[in-house]
Formats: C-alpha cells, structure tokens, sequence
C-alpha cells in the first residue's frame, strides 16, 4: 500500500463516520426545524411549501390566551416539581451512593418504575388517589397547582437520581475526609464540601427536571383544572380546534426559551459531561 | 508535639482482622512508617489514628489524650491523602485556611499563617490558583501546607510520594522529612515502598496481614530481621533453609555446611540462613573467609551502580545472588561462566526462624 | 465521647438515610401499586376504599378489542423504533466517540433536541412533513405503521446514543488495537472485539427505546389510524368514554410484561450499571 | 526473526514533534530498550513500528520489508500492551488463539500451538478462564503467550511490568528475558524505569523530547553519558559545572580544581563534570586519591546495602552526593558533622557537554 493509498482509506473511513453523524442530527433537528419555519408560514393551515412568509402567528399566538396562562401553569408547576423533585432526590442518591447497604441495585432499578408504568396511567392513579385524600383528610389535590406539581415530582425524582449519582460516584470520598480531619464537623462537610461538589449534577438534574416537567402532557391530563391547563395541554385542545401556524409559533418560542436557558447553564455546568 | 501511642488495636471486617492487635508508641518529633505490601493493614492502622475506622478493640492516645471515640474532626490530626484530597472548588489559599477557620480563628491570624504555611511549601505566590491549574507536585505541597497549618498533634501521610514521578518523588520525599525535623512534628508515614521508608524514617514497623513483625531503626530492621518475611521484604536476601547440625554449623537442606552463629538455636532445630547479595564475596579473595565454596557465575546483570551475579556452588549446587559493586578502578568483568569462589564471614550470616 | 455515644450517632445517621430511601421509594412505587391495586376493585368505577375484590376486569380488558389491538400496534411501533433507532444511534455514537472530531460535544448537546420540543409538537411537525412527502412522492407515511416507527426513531435514537456513548466511553481503546495487531482488519475488529465489548449498552439501549416508544403517547396522536391505534391512545380513547378498573387491568398485564422483561435482561446485562 | 531498522522516523503534530527524526537498527534476537521520562516519545514510536501511528517522515523495514504504509494488521508484529488488552469476552484459550483464527490457521495447528503457548508462560491449565479470573500477573503471560503464538517478525512491549507489585515486576522482567532469549525474538521494549532497562536490554536508547539522545550497552551509557540528560537520567550523579581550565585541569563554577581527562575539550571550554556517587571514596584513605579534599559528612541515609553521604568540602563548599557500600566487616558508622576526605580518581570523574 501506498502512502496516498493510506491517507485515502483513512478519508473514507472518516467521510462514513461524518456522513453518519449529519444523517442522525439532520433526522433529530427535522421536527424542530419544521416547526420553526411551519411558525413563519402565511396560511391558515399548516401546509408544505408555504404561500408566503409572515410574523403575525406570534402575534397570534400570545393574544391566545390559553397560551400564556398555559406557560405560567407549566412554569409554575414545572418550577415546584423541580424544587421537590431535586430535594428528595438528591438526599436519595446520597443515601444509595453513601450508605453501601445491600439492595442498593435493586433499589436502582426501582427508579424505572415511573417509566414503565403509561404517563397517563400515572395520571388516573393520582387522581383517584388525591379524591380518596379529599375525602379523607379535606384536602382537595386533584385539581389546583399542588396536585400537578405532586404528580410531576414523579417525573422528576428518577432523573434527578440517575444524574446526581452518576455524579456522586465520580466524587473522590478523601475530600470530604480531608474536610473532616481538618476539623470540620458531618455538617459542614457537608455544606462546605458535598454540596459544592455536586454542584454540576444538581444543575443538570434541575435543569432536565425542569424540562421534563413542562413538556409532560400526560401525567396532567386528568389533573388540570379547566380555567388553568398546562402549555402542552393548551396545545392539545388548540389542535382539537384547528391546526393553524400559530401552534407553532407558540412552540418556538417555548423551544428557544428552554434553549437559551440550557446555553446559559452550560456556561457554569459543561452539559455535554453530565446528559 | 504530643505523642501518638496505640495499644492492642484491632480492626475486624467479619472474621477477618485487617489490623491485629497492634500496639506502637511514636515519641515526639519521631517519624515512624509504616511499611507493608498491599493489604497488609497499613493503611487502615493509619485510618484508624485520624478516627476514619472505628477501632474494634484497643486504645488510641494521642498527647496522653484517649482518642478512642472521638470523631476525625476533634481529634487534631493533620493527613495527607495519596490522592491530595484538595478542594477542587476552593483556592490554594482557601484551601489552606479551611482548617483555621473550622477553628475559628480571626481573619487576620489566618492570613499571616496560611500565608507562613505557603512560604513553607514554596508556593506563596499561587494563593490564588485552584488546584487543577497545580502540577502534582505543588498540589503535593499545598496539602502539606493544609495539613501543617492547624498545627497537629499528630502528622499523618498516607503513601505521599506514591502519585509523584521517580525524580519528583525522592525530592519531595526529603522536604518532608526537613519540614518534619524543622517543625518537630510526630509523624505517621504510610508507605509500600522500602527506599522510601528507609530513606526517611527514624523507626519502621513492617506490617503484614494486619500484624506487626518488627519495628525498629532501618538498620536494625535490614541487619538483624526477625523473620523470613522482613527478612524478604527490604532489600535483596537469599533465604537458605536448613537446620541446625551442632553449634556454630548450619546445614542447608542442599547439603551446605555453613559457619555462623547458631545461639539462638537448639541443635537440631529448623531454621533460615539469611545472607544479605552485598555481604557476599566472590574472587579469589574470598577462599580465605569464613565460608568459602569453589563456584560459577551463572549470570551478571549490570545495574550501574553494581552488578548482580548468580553464582551456583560447586558442591550441592546452591544458587546464590551477590552484589558487586563496580568500582572505576577495580572494574574487572566477570564473564559467565567463569569458575571462581564465593565467600563470607561468620557475621554476614545470620540465622532466622521459619515464619 | 462514649464508644456507645459514637455508635448511637452511627446509628441516627443511618436512620435518617434508610428513611429517605424508603420515603423516595414509597412515592415513586404509588402509582404503580395504586394500579395493580385498582385492577382488582370490584366496583365499576375507580375509586376507594373498593367495595371488594375481583378478576373480572382482566377477562373485560381481554375481550376489548382496542387494547389487545392497541398492545399489538405498539409491539410493533417500538419494535421498529427500537431496531432502527439502535442500528442509527449505535453508529452515530460509535462516530461520536471515535472520530474525535472537534465540535462533538455540540453535537452531544443537539441530543437534547427531541426532549425541548413538546412531543405533540414533533407529532404535529412530522404528520404536516409526512403529507407533503406523500404529496411529492407518493409514499403515505400519515396513517401507517412506518410513520409510526419513523416518529418513535426521533425518541430512541437520543437514548441510544446516551446510553452506547457512555459504554464506548469507558471501553480500553487498545483491547481493538491489539485485536488489529494479531492481524485483524478494520472489519474483523469491529465484528469480534468492537461490537461484542458493546454489548452492554447496546442491550441497555434497545430496552430503553422499546419502552420509551411503547409507553408513548404524544408523538403518535396524529399519526395513528382510526382502527389501529397505539396502546396508550386506546388507554386514552376508553378513559373517554368510562373510567373503570379495566384501564387498571390492562395496564397491570403491561407492566407486569416489561417488568418480566427487565428481569429477565438484567441477568444478562446489569441493568443498575447503565441506567 | 527479522531485522527492525527505523529510518529517519518523524511524527509530528502540528509543530511540534512527538518523534523526531529517529534512526535505529534492531538486530535479530535482539532486546533493545527505548527509555526515557514520560512524554518524550518511546511510547509514540513503538506504536509506529505496530501501525497504529502514521509516519510523518521516514521509513520503517522489518525484516527488509518496508511496512512504513502497511496498515498494522498487515505487519507481523506482535505487541504487549500495557493495560494487557485482553479480550474481555474471550477465555484465555480463545484470546492466544485469535491471532493464529485471523491468519486462517486450521483447527488442529490452532489447539496445539495455543498449547505450546500458554504451556511456555505455565498457563496450560488455565485455557478456560476469563481474563477477569486471573491476576494481573496470570494477564500478562496471557498478553505475551498471545503476541508470541503468531510467531511475529518483531515482539514490542509497552511498559510491560508496570501494573505489577515489586516483587513479580522483577520475576516477571527475567521470564521475558529469559523466553527472549530462548525464541530468539527480535524485542523492543518500553519502559520509563532505567532499572527494567540496565537489567534486561541488550541495548538501550534513552530518548528525551522525541530525539534519541543516545544509544549503547548498559555500561557505555552508564559509564560514558552523551549528555546531562542521560548522566542524570541513568543512575544517580554528581554534576558539577565549571569550564576546562587547562589541559587535564577542571575548574568548576565553585572554584575547586579537578584533575580529569579534558581531551574532548578545548581550554576554556565551558563543560559539565560527572561523578557517579559510587566512584567517590570517603575516609582518611581518600586523601592520597588524584583528587582530594577536606570535607564534613552533611547527612546519612542508610538505605540497607548502602549508605548516601552528602559530604560538603572545606574549600568552596561544594556538596557531593557519596554512596558508601555497607560491608559487615568495615560497617564503620559516619556520623553527620564528621571531619573526614572525599576523594576520587582521575578516571572517575568525566567530562560531559552542556545540553
């Protein structure tokens, strides 16, 4: 074999993989592509190729009002399924990863339990079981934000646990030793050294909690109230209507929000390290 | 500088005792090592002092004060991991300051110490870094530094050299021991590394599964082991075994008949000749001692410093490992081969028991 | 400090950690016990406490069409998901963390894509795409099972690539080195030693996407066909009409199904080292 | 076995050159040692001479062929890796058979010269193991019993023995040598451990930023070093800067006045004296040697066969690091602040040039 001939072996070899790569990434980024561009369409319904170009579907859009009290519904209980969801679950990594007990793996592999049960089925579960607490004990659960933001909570603790683990077993256990030897109490080894430690898995759970949680139209389902629905099932009943661009326009901006707020995590957590 | 004393100390895991009753007193200022193959207990013994591992039996005093069950953080220990341990969050200086202020010691004094702590280690001009922007050696040094600046009781190291490369190592390894000296510190030094730890300590404890064998200076450990195991695990030895024919005569189960000190022997009992590679003679020279065989060189390995032979006795057949010093002057090959003798004195030749 | 003081505030610690555990666990199980649960209420709507205890409902759900209909679409939706998305996402992740490319971690990020867009949306997005393909080329994507597939591919693929990325990223690069040494060729290494080292996370993988596209509801609302939906959409279309426990039961037997199929891979691949 | 002869060799990546310009001829049966610190490109050409790296200048010949562009499957050599790279998930037969199945070896060859194999490194009982049962010791006679079975032109090790403890890093090291030896394999072998090298190598390149900085036995390099870097990096050694005052006269930077061999010198000439620690002798019979002065002993390790000396001079107060052999017979202890003589030989001390 040549020289040429080596080199050239080599650029087909690379030529494959790249072409592999773009195929992938251009299949994935198709149905966010589509929408952004369905969301400039001029026409009343969205069809390929469009008549024409216009901005007024984003007008559209934030005069519908179910839209905009969608956002605030889905940010608020997105925000407080978050705040649970990462609590509990990173007090629950630190026990599996830090107790050593026996089991643990089992225990793990419960984490998957939200994921083989349907979302929806979740959904009728809770609801029956938030009517049997308002029966109980009066607390009515079953339609206002504290229902839902229980409900996602589901949703979020597991992700939240895998992340923060993975995170946890890479954690060198002598630095919180040091922490110790030097005079530092469980406490403050915890608060001075743990937590500051976890830092980059906690900001990831947050953030994939946080997105989990407001793209989830199932577990809602059965769990909005009329006046208050969630900005996935705002979409759902705007599309029962009809299908125009503004449905789209709506998306974009939801798209472009959680990405500039996923581009300006990774300024203080390196994404690509922890998804 | 208070002093460290451990007695009858022992750490079991179910059945099995990763440290057995060990008992150790280290003087002020004394640096002692613990020295042992892996797995041998060293490192948990050392664990133990900072209050990692509870103890399952015994007592730890630290400046006559039982230790025992006390949690790490009150027990004024000062460690050094092997893998340095930083803070990957906090700078040098925070880093150094940390101890002080879980003491709650004022801004000021903290300032002045950290920064004399830094002079020590030579890195007062890296305050501001974070550890990652530290080659190993300096972050080696700032966890001295951390360490040294709460003033311990008790300095502690777990095989501190270990993760440094070999011109790093031996470097680093003598600051230590001059910090050690110049702030008389208590010191307890974990390591596997036999140079190191004769290199550096004032006393050695050889350890193994969980129990001391010897403890003792470097050349009383080297000169005098009190078994086959120590006998093996610092420096080269060619360990004969044999039994006791009559007294000052030891016969090698090959059929050697050997002139040493037998005292601590009844005749007929069992035991091991330990003869040291660098205590043996080989040349014409070394018919006239003590003992002395007609023999071959089986084979030479030029080390720089010395050679290695393997010499293999006429009589019996008995390989022996000697080390020749390669002197300019008197460097005279020797060649595979080569008929020659091997000899030594009575006093090279010590007897040992069986393990 | 007493040494029975020392143990006691051993003992408080680990208290604490097993309580959370169970805490965590007892929360992410309700939903799933509450269903098993339901399935058996002997009562014709879902609520409690249930007046007593039956098998009927299993015998019902089997005699509804929609849900063995709906189980058998699904099967094959996440079958065909699950094939296409591992065989794409093993190659993409392969040239991912081979190629050493710059730019890759960009890349990794654009995984992401599929999770910040509502599911509905890519519903949406893809069925308006399917048509004007149909229209431009004649192949009908809109109402078969191949659009199906297609959609789900955008939900496995991330996963694959997340979970074969991790693997890859830990496997000893040299193990394919030597195998080229003892006169392998390129083809030859990946067939013996590359592929058979990524076994692990390639099983992980196919696991994840056949439940992620069987469980999924969104992506497949606009796709399916009147008389051939998925099984979350006939859980979806029954609960229009009633809400009794034959949802409870059907979903029971699903779960019970996958479950059964975590097991049983976890004996081959342990499951608690890739989730 | 073939030849290995590596010519003009450069790899460069972007501008700067992990290899650089290196030209080496490996005889048959010959076991050639590339050394030197991390980084300074052995590893990168070894894997050069495999195929896993690209030339970026140069040519490479095996046994005559030039393999400079063959893909490395197609070159007939036979590698032991560091990490050992065993299949995981093949038992140790199926792994040493694996290079004899790619090469279309019928069944029958396979199982007997898979036996031959494995009986050669004593694992004939071990054919049905996982590499994950067996230590790392029983993993790396499976990793050699792997690459030998071929039969390859050239056998290559990359730093072989260092995932073992001490002591089988030493058993296993001759067992290589030893096999070497007795196949008459054509060997180039990795290592950043200068005792490895003088121990087995027939010869050794010690390479330094990608350059060879020299080549030659154990003793040649040891005794006669190119350069600083090789004085320095083989062994333990004075070095001493000063310039050539006259013809066989050294005057360091301190001041002293050595007698040495200055012919590879002009007068004047800036150079660098190297004087190994073993070459100095201390005591009053030091005095009468061509060079000596009136000195204090500084520090003493005792490091068991020998004890280091710092020993400083009365004139100029140079320090000297001294290795005295501890001999049973003349075991005379120095203590530190002792007035004593160190001197040497003419012979002994060498002149090298500045880097």
């Amino acid at each position: 074999m040549t020289r040429e001939a080596l080199i050239d072996s080599g650029r087909i070899a690379r030529f494959l993989l790249a072409a592999v790569i773009v195929f992938v990434f251009i299949t994935l980024l198709t149905p966010v592509v589509l929408v952004v561009w369905a969301s400039f369409f001029d026409s009343s319904f969205l069809s390929f190729p469009p008549p024409g170009y216009t901005l007024k579907w984003f007008a559209q859009a934030a005069e519908h009002g179910a839209f905009l009290r969608g956002f605030e519904t889905s940010a608020k209980v997105a925000f407080g399924a978050t705040c649970l969801g990462v609590f509990l679950g990173t007090a629950a990594s630190l026990a599996i990863v830090r107790s050593g007990l026996p089991g643990m793996k089992l225990i793990q592999g419960m984490l998957l339990s939200p994921m083989i049960v349907p979302n929806i089925v979740i959904g009728i579960a809770l609801y029956v079981f938030f009517i049997r607490i308002a029966d109980g004990i009066g607390i009515d659960l079953t339609n206002g934000l504290w229902g839902l933001i229980l409900a996602h909570t589901l949703l979020t603790i597991p992700w939240t646990v895998r992340l923060v683990c993975a995170n946890l077993v890479g954690l060198n256990r002598s630095i919180e030793e040091a922490a110790a030897n030097l005079g530092a109490s469980p406490l403050r080894v915890f608060t001075r050294v743990t937590l500051p430690m976890m830092r980059s898995g906690v900001i990831a759970a947050a953030l994939f909690s946080f997105i989990i949680s407001f793209e989830n139209l199932e577990v809602s389902l059965l769990l909005v109230q009329p006046g208050s629905t969630t900005f996935p099932i705002a979409v759902l009943q705007y599309l029962e209507f009809k299908m125009d661009p503004a449905v789209a326009a709506a998306t974009t901006v939801q798209v472009l929000i959680v990405a500039s707020a996923l581009l300006i995590s990774d300024r203080y957590v390196k994404l690509s390290r922890v998804v | 500088m208070g002093t460290l004393s451990v007695r009858n100390l022992t750490k079991r895991y179910g059945a099995m005792a990763a440290v057995d009753n060990v008992s150790l007193d280290v003087e002020g200022s004394e640096l002692v090592a613990l020295l042992g193959p892996s797995g041998c207990g060293k490192t948990t013994l050392l664990r133990m002092i900072a209050g990692f591992i509870a103890a399952s039996e015994g007592e730890i005093f630290i400046g006559g004060r039982d230790v025992t069950y006390l949690p790490p953080h009150k027990r004024d220990t000062g460690m050094v991991f092997q893998s340095y341990a930083l803070f990957p969050h906090l700078t040098v200086f925070e880093n150094v300051a940390f101890g002080l202020e879980m003491r709650g010691a004022p801004k000021d004094e903290i300032r002045t110490r950290v920064g004399d702590a830094l002079k020590l280690v030579r890195l007062d001009s890296y305050g501001e870094r974070y550890p990652r922007q530290l080659s190993g050696g300096q972050q080696q040094r700032v966890a001295i530094a951390r360490a040294l600046v709460i003033r311990p009781d008790v300095f502690l190291l777990d095989e501190p050299l270990s993760n440094l490369d070999a011109k790093l190592r031996q470097s680093v390894g003598l600051e230590i021991r001059s910090l050690q000296k110049m702030l008389g510190l208590t010191t307890v030094f974990v390591t596997h590394d036999q140079n190191e730890a004769l290199a550096l300590a004032d006393r050695l404890v050889v350890m193994d599964q969980g129990i001391v064998r010897q403890i003792g200076s470097a050349d009383e450990l080297y000169l005098r082991p009190s078994c086959v195991f120590v006998a093996s695990f610092l420096g080269q030895a060619n360990l004969i075994r044999g039994h006791v024919q009559a007294p000052s005569l030891f016969r090698t189960n090959d059929g050697l008949a050997i002139k040493c000190d037998t005292s601590q022997f009844g005749s007929g009992s069992p035991a091991v000749l330990c003869l040291r590679p660098e205590h043996i003679e080989v040349g014409t020279d070394a018919a006239a001692l003590d003992n002395s065989f007609a023999a071959s060189v089986q084979a030479a390995t030029y080390l720089g410093a010395s050679t290695d032979l393997t010499v293999r006795t006429d009589e019996n057949s008995t390989d022996l490992l000697v080390q020749v010093p390669n002197k300019i002057a008197s460097s005279v090959a020797v060649k595979t081969g080569e008929k020659t003798f091997v000899g030594w004195s009575t006093q090279a030749a010590l007897l040992i028991r069986e393990d």
